[in-house]
Formats: C-alpha cells, structure tokens, sequence
C-alpha cells in the first residue's frame, strides 16, 4: 500500500522539463518509459506480495493455521465469510449500521458454535461496495479469490443481479439481506435472500389501507426497480380488495423533493384520493414527509408507508411526528411480531455499538448465522455444499427475524410484517411496532393515535 | 491461498472494457478536443442494444413467443439461462451481432448528437453529454420495452455452453482482449496518420484549424462516431460479462473514473490510457484485499480512496499534466523524409 | 384544471432563489475567471455542512451565524482552489478544458473530505451526519400574510437572493472594483492592457461566488427535508443548465434562466402530468431537454471557447 | 463589368452587428499578382472585412467575387474552411499556429483533401503513405528555402514570434494558394524582422501570388505595397497609390483624429 502511494507521490516531482521539451530528447523519454516500468514492477511486486501475504496469513481449509501475531485462539481453524455492504454511495446511512450488525453477528456465532465444540474461528471480511454495481462485482470476486465461498450482501437488487452470473458459475452462495426484486426469484441458483419479497409485504400495506378506510390511494414511489415492483404489487392487491390506485412515480436521488411532494399535493386534489402511500428509501422518505407537514392538502389525507424509512433520524423530528400523529401515518415492515430474539437483539446492538436497529438489520443478521452453521455443516469449503446445507440450516433456525426456511427460490419463504408509527415518546418522537398481520387482517396491538 | 488465475482473468476483463473506454476517449477528449463527460451514455446505450437485441432474438430464434413470455419477467429469465447453456451457435453469433450493431447505432447517436454541440465551446461540450447520459438514464427507467427499472436479466454468455467455469471466463477474457487490441490498433493507426494530426490541430485552434480548410464539424462528428462506437462496443462487453445490466449502473461516476485514468495515464498518449486504466483497475482490486483487514475504521478507507482520485487528478493536472506518458509524436513516413533530408544536410 | 395553488407559488420561488442564488455566482466566476467550476458543488454542500455541524455538534439554531461561517467556509473553499488549482493552472496556459477537469477533481476531493469530515464528526457525538434533517432555527421570523404562511426558512431565502441582487447590481455598476471584474469578463487581455490588476478582481470574484452560494447552501437546511453530502451534486446539473440559459455570460439571463427552470419544475411538470399524463419522476428529465433544445435552437455563439460563429450548412443560411 | 484582371472583388459590402455598422458599402479590388495594402485607425473595420473575405461574416449586402483562372465564384457566405479550399489563405494577428504540433507538421497538414485525412483510408497507411513523402519533401524544400530546417522538429510554441509569423506565410505555400490575406504581419516583430518578412512577401509576389495586407504599421507597409485601400468608421476613405495615399489629406485626419482620442 504505502509503497504505492510512495510511487504515485514520487511522480508528481519528475522536473518540468519534459512538458516543453519537443522530440529531441530519446532521454527523458527513457526516463518515463522507466518510471512507468518502476511503477508497474512495483504493483506487481505489491501483488505478489499479497498474494504472498494470502498465502502465509489465509484461510486454508483442512489445515491448522499458522499463528499470526502468536493468539491464544493459534489451533483453531479460521473461517472467513465475505461481506459487500454500502458503506459508502447512497445508501451509506444504513450501511453504517449493518456494519456493526455484521460485526456483532460474527461474535456471537463465534461464541455459539464454540459453546457447541467446534474449534473454528469466523471471521468477517467485509467490503464496502458504494452502491455501486461495478464494485459489488468486484468485490465478490476479490472475495472469491481469497478462498470465500459465502459472501452475505450486496444490498440492492440490482448489484445482486450483477454479481448472479458470476457466482453461478464459481458457485459463491450469494446472501442478500435486503433485496427483494421478484425477478431474483429464480430457482436453483447460488443467490439467497433471508428477507420475504416484496410482493408480500405489498398485499400487507394494501390490507392495511384498505382496513383503515382508503379506498382511493396515490402511490407515491421511487422509480427505480424497488419502488416500481412494490408499486405494481400494491396496485394488484389494493384492487382486488376494490379500491382505487393512482400510480405517481418520482425521480430518486435528488437534493430535494419540495416540487414532487408539491405535484403529489395537486394530485391528491385532483383526484380526490384520501390517502397516500409512501415507498422510498430513508433520506428521500424523510424527505418527503418533511415537504409534505407544509402542505395542508396532504396533511388532510391519511399515509401509509413501506419499510424503507423505518428507523431514519429524519422521521424523529418534531415536524414529521406532529404530522404523523396528524395524518395517523402508519407502515409495514417485515418483522416478526412479538419476537423476544428481536428485542434482545435491539437491546444488544444499542448497548454495544449505540445504534439503533434499523431496516434489515435482522435479516442481515440472520444470513450471518445461517452462513456459518451451513458452512460447518458441509464440512468442506465447496459452494454446492454449503448450497445444500444452508437449505437445511434454514429449515431449523428461527432467529431474530423468524423462521428462515427459503422457498424454492432460495428466497424466504415464510415472512411475517408488522405495522410500526411515529408515537411520542418522552425525549420526543420514536418509531413503534403497533400491530401484526394476520390471516388477511391487521391486528393491532395498540392504538398509536388518539 | 489467493486465486492468482482467477484474480488475472476478473481483473483482465475489467481492464479490458475501461481500456476500450479509456482508449477512445482520449482519442476524443485528450487528441481530438471533444470534452467527452457523457462517455456513459454511449457505453450504456451500447450495453442497452446489445442485452436487448440478445434477449429479445435468442427467445424468438429459439421458438419463444416474446409477446406471451416476455424475457423481463421471470418465467424468461429461467428459460433464458436454460436455453443459453444448449446453443453455442447462437451464443456466440448473437454477441457477434450485438457488437456490430451497438458499435453502429452508438457511433450514429454520436454523430447526430454532435450536431447541438459543435458550434460550442468545450464547457457546453462536457456539459451537455453529461446530461444526454443523465437523460438516457432516466429514460431507460421509464422504458418498459427495455425492462424499465428492473433492467436486463439473463443475458446469455456467449460460452454458457462451457461447462468449465475458468474455461468461459478465460474465453471470455480472449474475446475482450481481442477488441481492446482491435480498439487499440484502430486508434492507434488513425492517430499516427494526417488524420490524427489534423485533430490535434483541431484540438490545439479550432478557428484556426477550420481558416486551414478543415472541415471542424464534419471532423468532430467523426471522431464522436468511431469513439462513440468503441464505447458501445465496450458497453456490450459489460452486457454479457455481468449477464444483466440496469440504469443504475450507468451514472456520471463511471465517465469520471474514465477521466481520471486518462488524465494519470497522460492525455494524448493511447498507451497512457491503458497506463492509466490498468493502474486504477489494479490499484481498486488490490485495496479490496487491504481494507477488510483494518476492521472498523472512523474514516472509511473507501473515502480515503475516493479522496485519492479527485486528489490525483489534480495533482497531476498541477505537476505533471502530461500524465505519465506524455503525448508523442504523429508517427508518419515524413519522419523517414525529414531523417534523410537532415542526414543529406549533414553530409552535404 | 390547473395546479396552481398557493404552495406551488411557493414552492416556485424558493426554487427560483435557490437556483438565483447557485447560479448566479457560478455564471460571475465563469465570465469573470473562465473556469467551468464542478467544485461549485461543493460550495453548496460546504455552505449545508456547516450549518448541519454547528446544529448537530454545538446546537446552534442561529441561521444568521450559519450563514456567516458558511460564507467564510465556502469563500475560503473557492479562493484556495484558485490559489492553489485555478490559477497555477492558467498561468501556465492551460486550456480551458483541463482547468475543468482540475474542477472535476477538485469536486471529488472535496467530496470525500466532506465524507470524512462526517464520519469524524459523528465518531465524536453519535449523530447521523451523512443523512440530517431539517434544521429549525430561532432567528428567523414566520409570516402569516392572510391565510398563507411563510416559513423562515423562505423569508431567508428571499432576503437572500434579493440581497444579492442588489448587491451584485450596485457592485458591478457603481464600485471600481465591480467595473473591474465587468471589463475582465468582457476582455480579459484588454483588461491586463489597461491596468486592472486582474488577479485581485478574480480573487475578489472567487470570494464572492463561494461566499453567496454558501450561504445560500445554509439556507438550503432550512427549507430541504434532508441535507446529505451528495446534496449539492444531486442539484448542480439543474444549476448548470439554468446558468447555460444565460449563455454563461448574462447574468440577467441567468436569473431569468432560475425563473424558467423553476417554473419547469414545479409547475411545468404538473401541467404535463394533468394534461398529458406525464409522469412526475420526468422531473429532471424536463430540464436536459429544455437544455438541449437551448443549444440547438439558440447557440450561444462564441461563449465558453466556442466558434465565434453559426457554421452555414448553406450559402448565407445564418449570419 | 468585371476587370478579369482582378483576383478578388469586394463589392459593396456592409455588415452591421447590432445596429453597429461594422462595414458601410466598402468595395475593394485586388489584382492578380498585386500586393495591396488595407490600412485605417483601430475599430475601422479592417479585420470585420478579412472576416467577410475568409468566410467568418456573412455580409449583410453586397458580394464578394474570387477569380482563380477563368473560374469566378462568389464566396460571400461561404464558411471559412471552404474558402481555403478556393485557394484563399489567411493569416492571424497573433499567429494562431498548431501549439502542440512540430513546424513540420504545422506545414504538412496545411494541404486541403489530404488522403490520410479520411478516416477509412487513415486506417491503411498504404493509401496514404505515398502522397506523405511527397507533401514532407515539398515541406522540407520549404523549410530549407526559408531557413527553418533546423526548426523543423521543434514545436511551434518554442518559436520566436518573427519565426512564427514566417511559418505562418509559408504554410500557405505548401497548398495551391494564390490569394493570402496576412493580418497585420509586421504586429509585434522587431523593425529587421518585419522588413524581411515585407521582402518574402515581394518575392513571393514576383514569383505570382498575390497579397491583401492589413497592416497597422504604414511606414513599413508602405515601402512594399503597389495599392492601398484606407478604412475608416466602416467605410472606404480613400485609396490609391501609397504616396498618393499617405499624402491624402483626409486619412491624415483620420490618423491624427486617432492619435488626439
């Protein structure tokens, strides 16, 4: 690394001459021909020194590591599970934490599968992919190549779709937390999802409008792969219940949003719909409500929200809580209710790393649990393997997020949803769980406005 | 144990679709004075035509009627991957196909989008391909014939048919080679000729370039063509390396990192281009393997090293703004001509 | 029916001061100094940063002080990237492209340190600074007029941009200095001939430009629902265009330009969607378009380094 | 009625920009084979007309006529790349040479319709090698003529302004030219400088090409121009031979009136 920088650092020095120098001179071309070739020698003399580091400090399935820096934990045998999450790009907030959640998953596998004998040792390797396709390709196969034969992310559908065809053929299991495209649904393949799809969660938010009354709903939803599919599906269920649907897609990814809420507003108006419902992410959701608590035509309607903006800071503040209580805002989220593995485990990553738990969290860190069972139960470090065995180890694992048993699709196949709402609270404002879904109804655990 | 092939071959194959793009963009950008910033657009505009042409043609030449099984929904997207395994011909053929024709339609869209750009300078140049990329961006997302948001999925490999997975990919990795070396010698032979120097003519004085009898316009359309051509080309290697492509992967950052490879590896210079691309290919993959090492950090290294870039842009910029390899010489037989007049001189 | 109601005014005109206030300055140092600026971005999100910092490390609530501190941030920002880029750059001659590239690497170095300087931060207190929200401040008034109300965050923004209107209008046009920086627009070389120290009027110009357009980014966290480092970056395209319409060179058509990009985007769009059933997400896509028919229809002859003039396809097509 | 003895015929040509009459009615004659002086205060249109003639402007009335031969063609309105291709070159007041290009090659790429310039043929060395030799032994001879040999693998941005300016004029010679329009050549050159280059202009003269040349310096002018135009605010103020013009005690005025503002 630092030899590289060195190298790069060097060049910016190399005299001026050269800029006015015209033809004459085969030397200083020498010269930059040499400084090229230095610097090629050096990162080729920096790879194999990694790939030598690889070599004395990797995982060597089958045999005992040698000791690096003399631990205690020498005779165990290291196993590493590769990790692509956002920690940087757009969806950089909740990478953040999944990053901590990663971090203490590990631990506690560590903890449990030694309580129950083993002498191995996870470890996780965790890359930051940007949000970005061309990393999240990258890094699979940088994994890959270090002997990683279960990467848990990357988070979008879309770079899940990237790294499919190569994980396919290389047989790396795929363990996405958090993408939910339908069009992943494909059998057979390496790619598994521990979060149900998004069709089911569509029929509850639908079940949840219709319940509370709306029968003509704008969808207001992010134009991307997320926010179309969800819209799709919440189109077909709200009608087969008999309402009506106003689809209104709008551009992610922009500073602000005060002109679309403001276009949502005159929508609302014109098509005289009594509710709104909200699919987006965190940033842009907060966003959105934030606009949307100035304009007195949307505070008029009720809202009903997807999963993405549970636990955003930006639905906290004192503007966005009076307008929830105001237009009663309600979401879904995948959650299983009244889980006491989920509380605990709220409570643990608070404690530990003073975050809260947001949106997949549990989901991530359930693929980490199921990872390393599934990698112990295949005993052998070969993709189809641990394929097989994750199967398996699903079928018996209720976690913080529930049962895992994966569909036919690799993708969960049993999915509870919660409804949560901005309460207030003492210090201000939090997100509450209020209710569950069940049979086709919402059941309310509490009432979460007067 | 590092894959040391398998670390080649991914890394190879990357380098070689950013080598296409590096290589022909600074034959616009660093010889001809065509400030490309929407590089982007025609490398996903090819991609789009190359995964769109393919799904759609492999499902109707094998006997699928694309009206009832649509290749974006998923009942396509499974018979796509099972067909694609049992017929090399039309694997192959239809990357064949796909390149030819995202090379031309990428290369046309070039040349009539140099139309509203001509007659500006080059910040208008940079800015208004930069939005065009915005613009076929957000437009793809709305497009439901080319899979809308969802994008393209199950783009057959052109060596499904391979059982090995090392085999495919290194075949693969030829394929690519291949057109970065054809890239390379088609840039390679237009830039040491009369033609190459009169775009650098152009580059270096426009106004004067055209009072010299040079057609500017006519020229700048022409370099967009074959530049914009490559980028297509380019973009469809992508298409069937990831085997699906989507919106989302074609954003500004993509024309930028082609810019700063090229600016490292010097403007004006093809080889600096691969320079250039090969070092921040490298350089990318070789953090992959540093960072996890360091646990949880304050500052994330991916912002260190996104740091890096901008910084090295301007660094080189400031210091060395021929890059590492400076811009050469037109190499053409008047060389030979002026050798042998100067030795006559000499002599004489 | 048309979408026109009170909020969409209001929303029309923050949109135009905002874009007034990012634009205009970026159309003064392009004329002024001949540098296409990416790193304009970063001056809004700097001018953001600062009053997101100061809310959520110390607590503050002053937007007057927010303003004031990012006027220093972002004018300090833009002159040290003339010191240390801009101008070692042109003073070897360096073509206008490569200064703009140097800009573009500039914006990603500045970004990233922005990235880190949240990560630091949030290292220190715990709080979230890559995604913040609204922030409230007690120093500036609400109105009521009638029934509509007026939020501080507008009052501020208005006072802005019609402070810099009149600012720029009464240093351009009765100051020395302001005269100065006109003739160095018109004619740079002139200019130098005729004695004005031009590298005192582009540092000037570079203090100006980051100055207005960070406070006007700190105003930003009083209207925006969330401020994020990329939330300069996500509008600067929309601030290019607008200071295209103006050619680069008027910095009344720029202002009018702020005008028709605003009125596009709030009200435009509606329409489209009521009318021709449009949709919304076309947003953005609206603004490229009116840029690109804006190249094509009305070419800004000779501006930004262009042909002086209309190449003919035709004998005498076009003067 | 058109004297064939002219090369270039400017008839009554105004441009205005804005309502600001660059050009009012200006029409000047250029014979073949003469060398011919366009002089006037600064802002008097002397550069709006080289513009008109090299196709930058279209004028607002008028024409402007170019003979080549038997071959008369109007060229008003033509672009500036087309009205190379007649044989017209033009030169710039601040030498607008190739920076990043070596003499020789600033030399080589003056020839219109090169071979090697189109793109499918770029490709193949073969189709254009030949003709390269050629032009590069025609670019040599030049070079050696004019006392640049040893410049010739330097780039142009290392030259001396006077060097420029040469190379500037003699890459006109590397094309079948017969018309150069020079701009101001003797701007910013040292008095020797200047008079040698007025002496390659009248030996290129001799030799049959034919000269249109504005210039700011008349007393250098002067001494080698066989006809002189005189502009002032846009308009023809007088002309004739240089003695009978510098005598004129109109363009005296106009001088002075300059000189006093």
């Amino acid at each position: 690394m630092a030899k590289t920088y060195i190298a790069y650092i060097s060049l910016y020095y190399i005299p001026q001459g050269g800029e006015r120098m015209t033809q004459q001179a085969g030397k200083s071309k020498f010269s930059v021909q040499f400084i090229a070739a230095v610097i090629v020698a050096l990162i080729v003399g920096v790879a194999i020194g990694f790939a030598a580091s690889g070599f004395f400090a990797g995982p060597q399935q089958g045999q005992p590591q040698q000791p690096a820096g003399g631990q205690p934990s020498a005779s165990k045998k290291v196993i590493q599970i590769g990790f692509t999450l956002p920690l940087t790009g757009s969806l950089s907030s909740i990478g953040k934490i999944w990053e901590k959640v990663a971090q203490m998953a590990i631990e506690d596998l560590n903890k449990e599968v030694q309580a129950y004998g083993f002498n191995v040792e996870f470890k996780a390797v965790i890359l930051d992919d940007g949000t970005s396709v061309d990393k999240a390709v990258s890094n699979v196969q940088t994994l890959a190549q270090q002997g990683i034969k279960v990467v848990i992310g990357p988070a979008a559908s879309s770079q899940v779709k990237a790294v499919k065809s190569f994980a396919d053929s290389n047989q790396i299991v795929i363990i996405s937390p958090s993408s939910t495209a339908p069009t992943l649904a494909i059998p057979n393949d390496f790619i598994f999802r521990t979060v149900g799809s998004d069709a089911g969660q569509a029929k509850v938010l639908a079940a949840l409008a219709f319940q509370e009354g709306a029968r003509k709903v704008i969808v207001f939803h992010r134009n991307d792969e997320y926010g179309n599919a969800f819209a799709d599906f919440f189109a077909k269920a709200f009608t087969q219940f008999g309402g009506k649907v106003v689809d209104m897609p709008y551009q992610p990814d922009l500073s602000d949003y005060a002109a679309d809420v403001n276009s949502l507003a005159s929508k609302v108006q014109t098509e005289q719909a009594d509710a709104v419902v909200l699919i987006s992410f965190d940033t842009d959701g907060g966003n959105i409500l934030s606009h949307a608590a100035e304009s007195s035509i949307l505070s008029s309607v009720r809202w009903f929200l997807s999963e993405g903006p549970h636990g955003a800071a930006e639905l906290k503040t004192p503007a966005v809580g009076a307008f929830a209580a105001k237009v009663k805002l309600l979401g879904t989220r995948p959650l299983f209710v009244a889980n006491p593995l989920y509380e605990e485990f709220k409570q643990k990553l608070k404690e530990k790393y003073g975050v809260d738990a947001t949106v997949f969290c549990d989901t991530l860190y359930d693929a980490v649990q199921l990872a390393g069972w599934a990698i112990l139960r295949a005993g052998s470090n070969d993709g189809n393997a641990i394929r097989n065995a994750l199967v398996e180890v699903a079928k018996h694992y209720y976690g913080v997020s529930g049962w895992t048993i994966f569909d036919s699709a690799g993708d969960k196949a049993y999915q509870d949803y919660g409804v949560w709402a901005i309460v207030k609270t003492g210090a201000g404002y939090d997100f509450k769980d209020v209710g569950f879904y069940q049979n086709g109804q919402i059941i309310f655990t509490e009432k979460p406005y007067p | 144990m590092i894959d040391v092939v398998g670390f080649l071959i991914s890394w190879l194959t990357f380098l070689g679709i950013y080598g296409i793009l590096a290589v022909s963009l600074n034959f616009e950008s660093g010889t001809s004075g065509v400030t490309n910033f929407g590089k982007v657009f025609f490398y996903g505009l090819g991609a789009y035509i190359g995964a769109a042409l393919t799904v759609y043609l492999f499902l109707l030449l094998s006997g699928v009627d694309t009206s009832k099984v649509s290749p974006f929904d998923i009942e396509g997207i499974v018979l796509l991957g099972e067909l694609a395994t049992k017929n090399p011909i039309l694997d192959i053929g239809l990357l064949v196909a796909s390149l030819v024709l995202a090379f031309l339609v990428a290369g046309i869209v070039g040349y009539l989008l140099s139309y509203p750009i001509i007659r500006v300078g080059p910040a208008f140049v940079g800015f208004t391909l930069l939005s065009t990329g915005e613009l076929f961006r957000i437009f793809v997302q709305h497009y439901e014939p080319l899979g809308g948001s969802k994008g393209i999925m199950s783009i057959p490999h052109p060596f499904a048919w391979v059982p090995n997975p090392t085999l495919r990919a290194l075949l693969y990795l030829f394929i690519v080679l291949g057109l970065l070396a054809l890239t390379y010698f088609v840039f390679r032979r237009l830039y040491n000729s009369p033609l190459g120097r009169t775009l650098r003519a152009v580059r270096d004085d426009e106004i004067a370039a055209l009072c010299l009898g040079k057609h500017v316009p006519r020229l700048k359309a022409m370099v967009l063509f074959i530049g914009s051509g490559f980028a297509g080309m380019a973009g469809v290697l992508l298409a069937f390396y990831y085997s699906s492509i989507n919106p989302d992967i074609f954003v500004p950052a993509v024309t930028f990192n082609v810019w700063a490879m090229i600016i490292l590896g010097g403007m004006g210079n093809l080889e600096g281009s691969l320079l250039g691309a090969a070092i921040f290919t490298l350089f990318d993959r070789l953090l992959a393997f540093v960072t996890p090492q360091l646990g949880i950090t304050i500052i994330s290294p991916d912002y260190i090293r996104g740091f890096l870039v901008g910084f090295l842009i301007v660094a080189v910029l400031l210091f060395r703004p021929q890059g590492i390899l400076k811009e050469g010489k037109i190499e053409t037989p008047a060389w030979k001509v002026y050798e042998e007049e100067v030795k006559g001189e000499k002599s004489g | 029916m048309l979408p026109l109601d009170q909020n969409t005014i209001i929303n029309f005109l923050f949109y135009s001061f905002f874009y007034l206030l990012f634009a205009v300055p970026l159309t003064l140092s392009y004329r002024t100094t001949r540098v296409l600026n990416f790193a304009h971005a970063n001056f809004i999100t700097y001018g953001a940063y600062v009053a997101v910092f100061l809310n959520g490390l110390l607590g503050n609530q002053s937007l007057l002080l927010s303003c004031l501190l990012a006027f220093l941030v972002s004018g300090t920002l833009a002159v040290a990237s003339h010191i240390f880029v801009f101008k070692p750059l042109s003073d070897r001659g360096a073509s206008m492209s490569l200064i703009m590239i140097a800009s573009m690497g500039l914006w990603i170095m500045y970004n990233y340190v922005l990235y880190m300087l949240a990560d630091i931060a949030h290292a220190l207190s715990g709080v979230n600074f890559v995604s913040y929200g609204r922030i409230l401040y007690n120093d500036v008034p609400e109105i009521m007029i009638g029934s509509l109300r007026l939020s501080g965050g507008f009052i501020a923004v208005s006072v802005a941009a019609v402070g810099m209107v009149v600012f720029l209008s009464f240093f351009l046009n009765k100051t020395l200095l302001g005269k100065a920086m006109r003739a160095v627009a018109d004619n740079p070389v002139l200019a130098e001939i005729s004695g004005i120290p031009r590298n005192k009027v582009i540092t000037v110009t570079w203090v100006i430009t980051g100055g207005i357009v960070g406070i006007a980014g700190a105003i930003w966290t009083s209207f925006s629902g969330t401020v994020t480092p990329t939330t300069g970056d996500a509008m600067i395209l929309q601030v290019f265009t607008v200071a295209f319409i103006g050619g680069l060179v008027s910095l009344v058509k720029t202002g009018i330009g702020a005008f028709v990009i605003a009125l596009i985007e709030n009200v435009g769009i509606s329409f489209l969607n009521a009318w021709f059933g449009v949709p919304t997400s076309f947003r953005t896509f609206l603004t490229f378009v009116t840029l690109l028919v804006i190249l094509i229809a009305f070419p800004p002859l000779g501006a930004a380094g262009g042909l002086p003039f209309r190449y003919r396809r035709k004998r005498g097509e076009a003067r | 009625m058109r004297k064939v003895a002219n090369i270039l015929e400017v008839n009554s040509v105004t441009k205005t920009f804005g309502g600001i009459v660059a050009l009012q009615d200006v029409s000047i004659n250029v014979p073949e084979r003469g060398v011919v002086g366009l002089i006037g205060p600064n802002g008097s249109g002397k550069t709006t007309l080289f513009n008109v003639v090299s196709g930058f402007y279209v004028p607002d009335k008028g024409e402007v006529w170019y003979h080549n031969g038997g071959n008369s063609e109007r060229i008003d309105g033509l672009n500036p790349n087309e009205v190379f291709a007649k044989g017209i070159v033009r030169t710039f007041q601040i030498p607008r040479l190739f920076k990043s290009l070596t003499v020789l090659e600033n030399l080589l790429l003056t020839p219109y319709g090169q071979k090697g310039e189109h793109p499918l043929k770029a490709i193949n060395p073969e189709t254009w090698q030949e003709e390269e030799k050629a032009l590069a032994k025609k670019a040599m001879e030049l070079l050696k003529r004019f006392g640049l040999l040893e410049y010739a693998n330097v780039r142009v941005s290392e030259l001396s302004g006077a060097h420029m300016k040469l190379v500037e004029t003699i890459r006109g010679l590397m094309t079948p030219a017969r018309l150069f329009l020079l701009d101001e050549p003797a701007a910013g050159v040292e008095a020797t400088a200047a008079h040698n280059l007025f002496r390659l202009v009248r030996e290129l003269n001799a030799k049959g090409y034919t000269f249109l040349i504005v210039e700011h310096r008349i007393e250098v002018l002067m001494q080698y121009v066989d006809y002189v135009y005189v502009l002032h605010n846009g308009q023809l103020l007088a002309e004739g031979k240089p003695d009978e013009v510098v005598s004129d005690k109109r363009v005296i005025e106009a001088y002075i009136g300059e000189a006093n503002a």
